[in-house]
């Protein structure tokens, strides 16, 4: 292996060995933190994240970004408490149609126009955040879950692990193949290593677009379903600047913002990451909230600069 | 050397503890640690676990788990673990699991929403775990899924503040809310309280406006200055906290009004705010009482000693005016 | 000036007026007139000199953070720590009020353009890449500014509070230091030869790199610009606020000084920075809020009107493809 | 025979000109028909309309006889047309492997199978001479590398129809000949081939037909053994035939070569000592310690394969690549080592080989993409002084016959040969003792062409030493004093005055290949 792999795979692990090296000092550290409840608990509440972050790794690497997640999210929840009552069909095709609808809508808008995703995303942040407040009269209506299957969807468990893991781990490997073993996932590389040269290889650069996109709305949306349902109802106050954890996740995960670059190993490993960092400042236990900030901000940066540094010899070249 | 006029409460000692409205028992089901079906234990050897939603940034929030820890500290309790969901709801929910995960025996929660608890709350119940919530409710069943509810009726208080600004306008006049966040509880509840109660006891009175201030202050300027451009006609301001009365008496004085020209009522009773009641600037507050710990302990305590206990416990709050705001000072948070 | 003789055989080649180029150069102008004339129409009050004063004062802020965003992101970069930046400021300006307000200001400005060189030396010395760096700073900063001052804390010093309420000529102060950043920015950009290592970098890295600019440099200083005068909207926020709140002053301000460099036509590639139409991006923001507090629409509305708005303006300024 | 791709009349207009006016011309099958003209005159535009990346304004395009509208380059591909773009247009950070065969992946149960990729993509490359780690990233590859994958990736999708639009600029000798074979290869399978270049040796090679455009117009068409050398030209230029011959094809002068050092102003002294001086430069897997020196007044050739390393020479002498060991000294005195900025002010440049990847700002204008290296010596203070830019931007603009609308155009509007000339105008604005220029006539007109080795000629005549880097061997034998050939990454031979012949470069190396 000459040097060139080595740092790619560095590149693509990096996350992976700063993960590896946080839980083996959490494990040292605190007694409480190495317990199977506490693991537990990571991947089940890493999950959600997880499946928005799988669509957000597809739109960065194609050299987008999604804004709307975190409102797609919680607008898929009180979607599919609301559809429950309706039965699990509806529970779970309601806010999918819906959400789908939005992300086509905006991949229709960014593909065709040319305007900046960021835009056009935050616009969609907005506007479904409003959305939502309109059909649960401003936010003041929690749908609660009616249908027991679509509950059970949510907390039912096989091992210790809630059916959403399972679900998660699922979708990862669906999108590893999707995204390395598809022409579909070779144009969204391409699209995003460089646009234009992707065109002009015959890349259908607009419609890759808008399938990626939908594919965010329509995971962003599963989420928060799945989220509603495991909390049993639809609640309005969710999903406030989750787009940025999405984000930091996708990107802590190795995926280049610039695009063109990345992959689903990286993310999964960079949600939990986010996960284990907050449980660790759980278990310090007496940290003011103000500290709490402070100790994740020191930690985000810890880890991004590692993970750099770790690919650095991968960007010399 | 820092200019810092008022910060730091030092709200110690009994003033301003809170007093149980209804005594309890006379309302609704009670609840003992035989139909609880949990075990006996020592409170003082215990793991304790609190979960806050919001960051300790605002007084009342700051009151709370200053509250919370002093009692703990008081009782001798020595395992107390504190969590901030910074007012993120599902990290307040993986909170409390990692909070269980790590073995407490009693769980006290300040809950940042009132539905969405059913997996702490399956998780509690199979450890047989009392959960005791306070200031905000759970919407799921006392002495079941959770021991019981220890707060304030926020829609008690909508109604309280719709009767001081009734007063104060001789029931006729325009009125702005300043709502809260959207979509939180408390926001709902003040405003219908609020809103129902105009409705059925001064019809005189219009609500001409309400935008949210998001519970800040500086939002509560920004829209109290919109509002009064272009509405000069308004008479009374309801701000569903103090943070944002505050906004809007700053938003007042840079419009050059007077102290009195617009009645302002406000729920929650922080320092600052009944300091403006006695400069004149608001016309009321309506009390939350944010000091928690010493009645949450104790119902604790007499719970594990097989007493029955109350599903819910509401506090009586009181009311800061003219009368009262500058003899209240030191009991106000 | 515009024409060229070629040898090929006299060829002359002029350039013509661009129509879409106008639409794409002015289209915020067009708007922000549009909403302008709505209110006139169906707003009452909207023509009373205190409203201007009200909107031009509430727009500050955003305007001084988006001037440093434009910097920002005219290096292909982007900035998501300004907010923090202006809480952190918040708190250092009561805690060293005892000095006097000026010298509270600079440390406060201080602090900001610290926020900023953290920010700027992980984008250009640990190639970090701007949105995670500055995010890790956005969680932290304002963290360290509630472990300084913890909550809102009122304060009577005559003069910060004259700095945040008092006028020159009928016209607040604070506006008056908006106006003349952004004259100074503009300056900046058109004039020196910083600026037009700014927009080089941004429009092509590895040439500017080539061409001997210092790159890490520059970048450094963007960040640094773009904290302090974060740091410098927080102070002005502060004052007029009466009161510190480095809990929630500033919060999701990137997102709206972002929207306003949008919108104004720079686009988030980077490569190319325009000044006075980003203020005039946050002016149809300010104006948008006020429009739709003003006709007491529920929030649900107001923020899928937002929406909608940003859209139709950044779409009338969008850069049109070549072809 | 009937055409396979014709254009009839067809018209393209940007903001400011008009690209193409009334150009009509018919590609038949078997054919290679050559496309040439000065830079600008429209030829990589009509590439681009006959492949769906522009549509035309006026005029109309037909495809085996039908009326034809590609919307896409996708809908161009499809109905056969395959074309390799002036810029080298692929995917960086994708792998060689993935670049070559996007959009057609061997699949196996639905999937790509990377391994047969690989495979099958080690196999089509070794059949272009290129032997490389398909699995690496492209960018990782020189530019003729690159070029090299374009190629094979064009050629080997099925295709009627095969554009190449200067496949050669950065080929080597060697390379440009694999490249004929696949040319001839493909006419005798009844393939249309439209080729461009500004090498008119190569056109004789291997075109039948011409068409020549100027300012947007067909100046001639038909076979091109009717058109010899010189009239192609002045079809080219617009000028008279004997204006053409009386000049000659002007190059380099010998002149300077053989003139006497000590008939310099002070008495060659600092003409003998070394302007730079380049000892030992080293990285891992890239250079091996290269010494090279450059005296004022020099012309000093690198020769070499791709990937020999000359281009990394280049960057690690002016700063631009991290390097494991080696040192730069200018005037004697050592350059911080990794900053572009000191070798700059040292008085070093490079005119780097990428053009669009690290030469141009593709948002500015011309003027400032010419005034951007040499900023801080146009102002006073930090503040730029416009009449000052104007000036130099003025004169360059002039000296180098940049064709631009204006100044402020944007400078990615202009076609590939003027993009150079604004780059060798940055490069000139900021008065370098040392001018290292990476294929500095790659893609630029025969007449333009000229006028740069005019100039490289002139400017070494007034002292400026220039390190240059060319594939065209001609140009390398006609502009050099001295050559210096590499070889992976170390120097090979050093050929100098009578020795400075292709033969011997081409020996040199060839003998290292041997041993
Ligand atoms: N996108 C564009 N916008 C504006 N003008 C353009 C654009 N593309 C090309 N032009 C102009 O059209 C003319 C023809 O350019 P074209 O690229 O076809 O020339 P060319 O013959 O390929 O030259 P070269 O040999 O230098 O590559 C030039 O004047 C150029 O400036
Ligand atoms: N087998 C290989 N192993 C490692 N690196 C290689 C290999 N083949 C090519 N390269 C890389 O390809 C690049 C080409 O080198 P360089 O650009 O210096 O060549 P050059 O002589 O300038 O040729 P040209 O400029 O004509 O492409 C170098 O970066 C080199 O590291
Ligand atoms: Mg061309
Ligand atoms: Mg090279």
């Amino acid at each position: 292996m000459n040097r060139g792999q080595v740092s790619r795979v560095l590149q693509q692990h990096g996350a992976v060995m700063v993960l590896a090296v946080v839980v083996i000092v959490g494990s040292l550290a605190f007694d409480s933190f190495a317990t199977p409840g506490n693991a537990v608990s990571v991947v089940v509440s890493s999950s959600f994240l997880a499946i928005i972050a799988i669509g957000m790794t597809f739109v960065i690497i194609s050299g987008g970004i999604d804004l709307s997640v975190g409102s797609l999210f919680v607008l898929g929840g009180v979607l599919g408490a609301y559809g429950s009552q309706y039965g699990l069909v509806v529970a779970l095709l309601l806010p999918l149609a819906v959400c789908g609808l939005v992300g086509l809508l905006q991949g229709l808008v960014i593909a065709r126009t040319g305007m900046a995703p960021f835009i056009v995303t935050l616009a969609g942040l907005l506007g479904v955040r409003g959305l939502m407040l309109a059909i649960s009269d401003e936010g003041a209506t929690t749908y609660l879950v009616k249908d027991p299957a679509f509950a059970e969807l949510g907390r039912g468990q096989v091992l210790e692990l809630s059916y959403p893991v399972y679900i998660t781990i699922a979708l990862s490997l669906a999108a590893m193949v999707l995204l390395q073993r598809t022409g579909f996932g070779q144009n969204v590389y391409a699209i995003g290593g460089n646009e234009q040269a992707a065109a002009l290889m015959g890349v259908p650069v607009a419609r890759t677009k808008v399938y990626v996109y939908l594919m965010s709305g329509l995971l962003a949306g599963l989420a928060g379903a799945l989220n509603a349902a495991r909390l049993s109802s639809g609640v309005t106050i969710l999903g406030i600047g989750l787009e940025l954890d999405v984000i930091a996740a996708v990107v802590i995960g190795g995926t280049l913002l610039t695009g063109g670059a990345g992959g689903i190993t990286g993310t999964v490993a960079g949600v939990l990451l986010l996960g284990v960092i907050q449980s660790l400042i759980n278990q310090v236990g007496n940290l003011t909230s103000a500290f709490q900030q402070v100790v994740s901000g020191l930690f985000l940066a810890l880890v991004v600069v590692a993970q750099r540094l770790l690919s650095k010899a991968q960007r010399l070249t | 050397k820092s200019e810092e006029p008022q910060s730091a409460p030092a709200a110690t000692g009994t003033a301003g503890q809170q007093v149980v409205q209804t005594p309890s028992g006379t309302a609704g089901p009670t609840c003992t640690l035989e139909q609880f079906g949990g075990t006996k234990f020592d409170l003082k050897t215990a793991t304790v676990g609190f979960s806050q939603s919001e960051k300790e940034a605002n007084p009342f929030r700051i009151a709370e788990t200053k509250s919370i820890r002093d009692e703990a500290a008081e009782l001798g309790i020595k395992d107390l673990k504190v969590t901030n969901a910074q007012s993120q709801f599902s990290k307040q929910i993986t909170d409390v699991q990692q909070l269980i995960a790590q073995g407490v025996q009693l769980l006290v929660i300040a809950p940042l929403n009132s539905d969405g608890w059913e997996p702490v709350l399956q998780q509690a119940a199979a450890k047989k775990i009392p959960i005791i919530t306070v200031d905000r409710k759970i919407n799921a069943k006392p002495c079941s899924d959770y021991l019981t509810f220890i707060g304030s009726d926020f829609y008690e208080q909508g109604k309280r503040a719709a009767d001081r600004m009734i007063d104060a306008l001789g029931g006729k006049g325009k009125v702005a809310i300043l709502l809260g966040a959207p979509g939180n509880n408390v926001t709902t509840e003040r405003t219908n309280g609020f809103k129902d109660r105009v409705k059925e006891k001064a019809p005189g009175i219009t609500i001409s406006f309400e935008q949210t201030g998001e519970f800040a202050r500086e939002k509560g300027q920004q829209v109290t200055e919109q509002l009064i451009q272009s509405n000069p006609d308004i008479n009374g301001i309801y701000a569903e906290n103090d943070e944002m009365a505050l906004g809007a008496v700053t938003a007042l004085k840079g419009a050059g009004k007077e102290p009195g020209d617009i009645k302002i009522v406000s729920v929650d009773g922080t320092r600052s705010a009944v300091q403006a009641i006695a400069d004149g600037w608001l016309h009321a507050v309506i009390e939350s009482n944010p000091r928690f710990g010493p009645l949450a302990f104790e119902t604790a305590q007499k719970f594990l000693d097989g007493e029955a206990i109350p599903d819910k416990v509401i506090i009586s709050d009181r009311d800061y005016d003219t009368t009262n705001a500058k003899d209240s000072l030191g009991e106000a948070y | 000036m515009a024409e060229l003789t070629t040898r090929g055989g006299g060829r002359v080649a002029v350039l013509k007026p661009r129509v879409f180029a106008w639409v794409q150069d002015y289209g915020v102008y067009a708007a922000v007139l549009a909403l302008l004339l709505f209110n006139v129409l169906f707003t009452p009050h909207f023509l009373d000199a205190s409203n201007f004063r009200t909107q031009l004062v509430q727009v500050t802020p955003i305007v001084i953070v988006s001037l440093g965003m434009a910097l920002v992101i005219g290096t292909q970069g982007i900035d998501l720590s300004v907010g923090s930046a202006m809480s952190l400021a918040a708190a250092l300006v009561v805690l060293y009020l005892g000095y006097g307000w000026l010298p509270a200001l600079i440390v406060a400005v201080l602090g900001g353009a610290a926020v900023g060189a953290v920010g700027g030396a992980l984008v250009a010395y640990v190639n970090v890449q701007p949105i995670v760096a500055t995010l890790a700073l956005l969680v932290g900063v304002r963290g360290l500014a509630n472990v300084l001052v913890p909550q809102l804390v009122e304060f009577r010093n005559p003069d910060l509070i004259a700095l945040g309420s008092s006028s020159v000529a009928g016209i607040p102060v604070i506006v008056l230091i908006a106006a003349a950043l952004t004259l100074v920015v503009m300056f900046v950009v058109r004039r020196t030869t910083f600026g037009r290592q700014v927009v080089a970098i941004g429009g092509n890295r590895s040439a500017s790199e080539l061409s001997g600019l210092p790159v890490r440099r520059v970048l450094l200083i963007v960040y640094v610009i773009s904290g302090l005068l974060a740091a410098l909207a927080g102070v002005l926020a502060t004052a007029r606020l009466q009161a510190s709140d480095p809990t929630s002053l500033g919060l999701f301000i990137e997102l709206s000084a972002i929207t306003a460099v949008v919108v104004g036509g720079t686009p988030l590639t980077g490569g190319r920075i325009r000044v006075l139409s980003t203020v005039m991006g946050a002016l149809l923001m300010q104006l948008l809020a006020a429009t739709l507090i003003k006709h007491n629409l529920p929030q649900s509305w107001t923020q899928m009107v937002q929406a909608v708005i940003i859209l139709a303006a950044v779409y009338a300024t969008r850069e049109r493809a070549t072809r | 025979m009937e055409p396979v791709l014709e254009a009839k009349e067809v018209s393209k207009r940007f903001p400011g000109v008009l690209a193409l006016d009334g150009v009509s011309l018919a590609l038949r099958p078997g054919e290679v028909h050559a496309l040439v003209g000065e830079n600008g005159a429209g030829k990589s535009t009509l590439i681009k309309v006959f492949t769906g990346v522009y549509q035309p304004d006026g005029g109309e395009l037909r495809h085996q006889g039908e009326p034809a509208a590609f919307g896409t380059p996708m809908d161009a591909q499809r109905a056969g047309i395959s074309t390799i773009y002036q810029e080298v247009n692929l995917v960086p950070m994708m792998s060689v492997a993935r670049n070559l065969l996007l959009g057609r992946e061997p699949r196996r149960f639905g999937v790509i199978d990377a391994a047969a990729m690989n495979g099958e993509a080690e196999r089509v490359l070794a059949g272009y001479g290129v032997d490389t780690d398909v699995r690496r990233p492209l960018r990782t590859l020189g530019v003729g590398g690159q070029q090299m994958v374009a190629l094979a990736r064009a050629v080997s999708i099925d295709a009627r129809v095969v554009i190449m639009d200067e496949p050669t600029s950065s080929l080597e000798p060697r390379e440009v000949e694999t490249l004929f074979g696949v040319i001839r290869r493909l006419r005798d399978q009844g393939i249309a081939v439209m080729y461009v270049s500004h090498r008119l040796d190569e056109l004789y090679q291997v075109c039948d037909q011409v068409t020549v455009l100027r300012d947007g117009r067909v100046a001639h068409t038909g076979a091109l053994a009717d058109v010899e050398r010189l009239r192609l030209i002045s079809l080219m230029l617009g000028r008279d035939l004997n204006e053409v011959r009386s000049h000659g094809m002007t190059r380099f002068s010998r002149d300077r070569a053989a003139a006497d050092p000590a008939g310099a102003p002070d008495g060659g002294e600092s003409r003998r000592s070394p302007a730079v001086e380049a000892r030992g430069l080293t990285r891992r897997h890239v250079l091996d310690g290269v010494d090279v020196s450059v005296r004022p007044g020099e012309v000093v050739g690198l020769g070499g394969l791709l990937g020999a390393g000359r281009t990394e020479t280049a960057k690690a002498i002016v700063g631009a690549l991290p390097l494991d060991g080696g040192q730069v000294l200018v005037a004697g005195a050592p350059v911080r080592a990794g900053s572009t900025t000191a070798a700059i002010r040292a008085g070093v440049s490079l005119l780097p080989e990428d053009r669009k990847a690290e030469g141009i700002i593709p948002t500015l204008s011309v003027r400032e993409n010419i005034a951007l290296a040499a900023l801080p010596s146009l102002g006073r203070a930090g503040v730029v002084s416009d009449a000052k830019i104007d000036r130099v931007v003025e004169i360059f603009m002039r000296r180098l016959r940049i064709k631009a609308a204006s100044p402020h155009q944007l400078v990615s509007e202009l076609s590939g040969g003027n993009q150079q000339k604004v780059l060798l105008a940055r490069w000139l604005a900021v008065r370098p003792k040392v001018l290292l220029l990476d294929e500095p006539t790659r893609g630029i007109d025969v007449g333009a062409k000229a006028e740069v080795q005019a100039l490289i000629d002139e400017l070494a005549g007034e002292g400026l030493g220039v390190l240059l880097i060319s594939s065209d061997l001609e140009e390398l034998v006609e502009g050099a004093d001295r050559i210096l050939v590499l070889r992976d990454g170390a120097v090979a031979g050093e050929l100098s005055g009578d020795d400075v012949t292709e033969e011997r470069i081409m020996a040199t190396i060839a003998e290292q290949s041997d041993g």
